[in-house]
């Protein structure tokens, strides 16, 4: 019985970790910020959720981790690939942006209104 | 056909994913998950493996990619409670920009596995790769110099990366 | 006991889907857009196994995996058709 | 059996979260937005069929809605936009 809240404990605080991405994704000034905050909390908010529901459950462990992996490999891929998108058309950055050496090297394409 | 080492290796994991998939070891799984392996397989061109990456059974390497696991896990902790201290903050902390860093790392797989690390640690997210430069979007710009940069986020990864992919 | 926090967990992450879709509506450009869609997926992938476990049936599990698989195919679409047209 | 839950308020938010989306995906002019957002609809009414005790129809909302149907549509954008593009 111990073992199940201790899961169901593991399984709160991903959910939280889930909750402060939307968070971050609502708060953040541009589009790299958000996708920072997008990619990085919901990260590991999913990895907890799989690692709590495996603790309550140790028989669907393997799947669970498969899930996880799956998520911690192609996350990265994902936003990987929508920031580099969104940098060549030219989405803006926000004022507080010190530096943008991309900018330097490949300049925008054209000006979408993707 | 000088594809075929790669379609032969990547058989294997292919094969490993789906009895893990599926869960059940009755012959009759074994058999289809083997045909749609090699199925799989020969369709990709055993893409993502190579007769080069076998070479991750050598000890040293082996022993480098064991390690480099908790390593990984515990920056993505401090990553995660970074982002968000950044996001409850009412005032944001954040100086974001687009640095650039460079990278020794030489095969595509290296690479990829350097900018997957790196997206998932604090603060940075790997935009672009051109050539052996990244640019990268840094949530607090610390050094706006190529070599500062590559010192902080880079050098951590690469130890491990050079020996495991090198 | 453990039921009532798989609930109450359940309930944050509805709570945040709908932040995410805050930014759904609001996202200035369609990149913004599909940020939100990302991270949408994202919460609904634990939440269906959360309530796999909590329906008792392991067959949940392999809807949020099918689902985590096609959503980033079409996630990567979208970043592709953006970049040079699909 | 009666008792209200925490589920019922999940249930209630996902509702929402349909609506919003759908009416989005009708109202917006930038064909990518709508794309998106009829992802997003998919998405929650997948959640809703596994609320409902049927996953194999979640199964296939989610592979028709959030994968088909986005490439299809990110292809059928893309062969009519030129024809857009010279009405203007």
């Amino acid at each position: 019985m111990v073992h199940h809240i201790v899961g169901a404990v593991f399984v709160l605080i991903g959910a939280l970790f889930l909750f402060l991405g939307a968070l971050g994704i609502v708060r953040m000034p541009d589009l790299y910020n958000r996708m920072q905050t997008g990619t990085k909390a919901t990260t590991l908010g999913n990895v907890l959720t799989m690692l709590g529901l495996g603790i309550m459950h140790p028989a669907w462990l393997l799947k669970l981790t498969l899930i996880a992996l799956f998520v911690l490999f192609t996350n990265p891929i994902s936003s990987h690939a929508l920031a580099r998108a969104a940098h060549r058309v030219g989405v803006p950055m926000t004022p507080l942006t010190v530096k943008d050496t991309l900018k330097d090297k490949k300049p925008v394409v054209k000006e979408a209104e993707v | 056909m000088q594809r075929l080492p790669s379609i032969l290796i990547a058989i294997g994991p292919l094969w490993l994913l789906w009895i893990a998939l599926t869960g059940s070891t009755d012959p009759e799984e074994l058999v289809a998950g083997g045909i749609v392996a090699v199925l799989v397989a020969v369709l990709a061109g055993g893409e993502p493996f190579s007769p080069a990456s076998l070479k991750i059974f050598q000890p040293r390497r082996f022993a480098y990619a064991l390690a480099y696991i908790p390593y990984m896990i515990w920056a993505i902790i401090v990553a995660n409670f970074d982002v968000a201290r950044r996001v409850i903050a009412p005032k944001m902390p954040i100086r974001p920009g687009i640095v650039t860093v460079k990278t020794k790392l030489k095969t595509p797989v290296g690479r990829l596995a350097l900018a997957n690390s790196i997206t998932l640690t604090p603060g940075t997210l790997t935009v672009d790769i051109c050539g052996d430069e990244l640019c990268i979007h840094w949530i607090y710009v610390a050094h706006e110099d190529i070599e500062g940069a590559t010192r902080e986020i880079v050098e951590g990864f690469e130890k491990y990366l050079e020996v495991i992919f090198g | 006991m453990a039921n009532l926090l798989l609930e109450l967990a359940l309930a944050i992450g509805a709570a945040g889907t709908l932040l995410a879709v805050v930014r759904l509506v609001k996202g200035p450009r369609a990149a913004s857009r599909a940020v939100a869609l990302d991270v949408l997926t994202l919460i609904t992938m634990p939440m269906m196994a959360a309530y796999g476990l909590y329906a008792g049936r392991q067959i949940y599990l392999d809807v949020a995996l099918v689902y985590g698989i096609l959503s980033f195919l079409g996630v990567t679409a979208l970043a592709r058709y953006a970049d040079r047209g699909v | 059996m009666n008792i209200v839950t925490w589920l019922n308020l999940v249930d209630l938010l996902v509702c929402l979260v349909v609506i919003i989306s759908a009416i989005g995906a009708a109202v917006h002019r930038n064909l990518l937005a709508a794309t998106v957002f009829a992802g997003v609809v998919s998405l929650a009414i997948s959640f809703l069929f596994l609320r409902l005790a049927a996953p194999d129809v979640a199964m296939t909302e989610a592979a028709i809605g959030a994968g088909l149907s986005t490439v299809i549509f990110l292809i059928a954008v893309r062969r009519t936009e030129e024809v857009e593009g010279k009405d203007q």
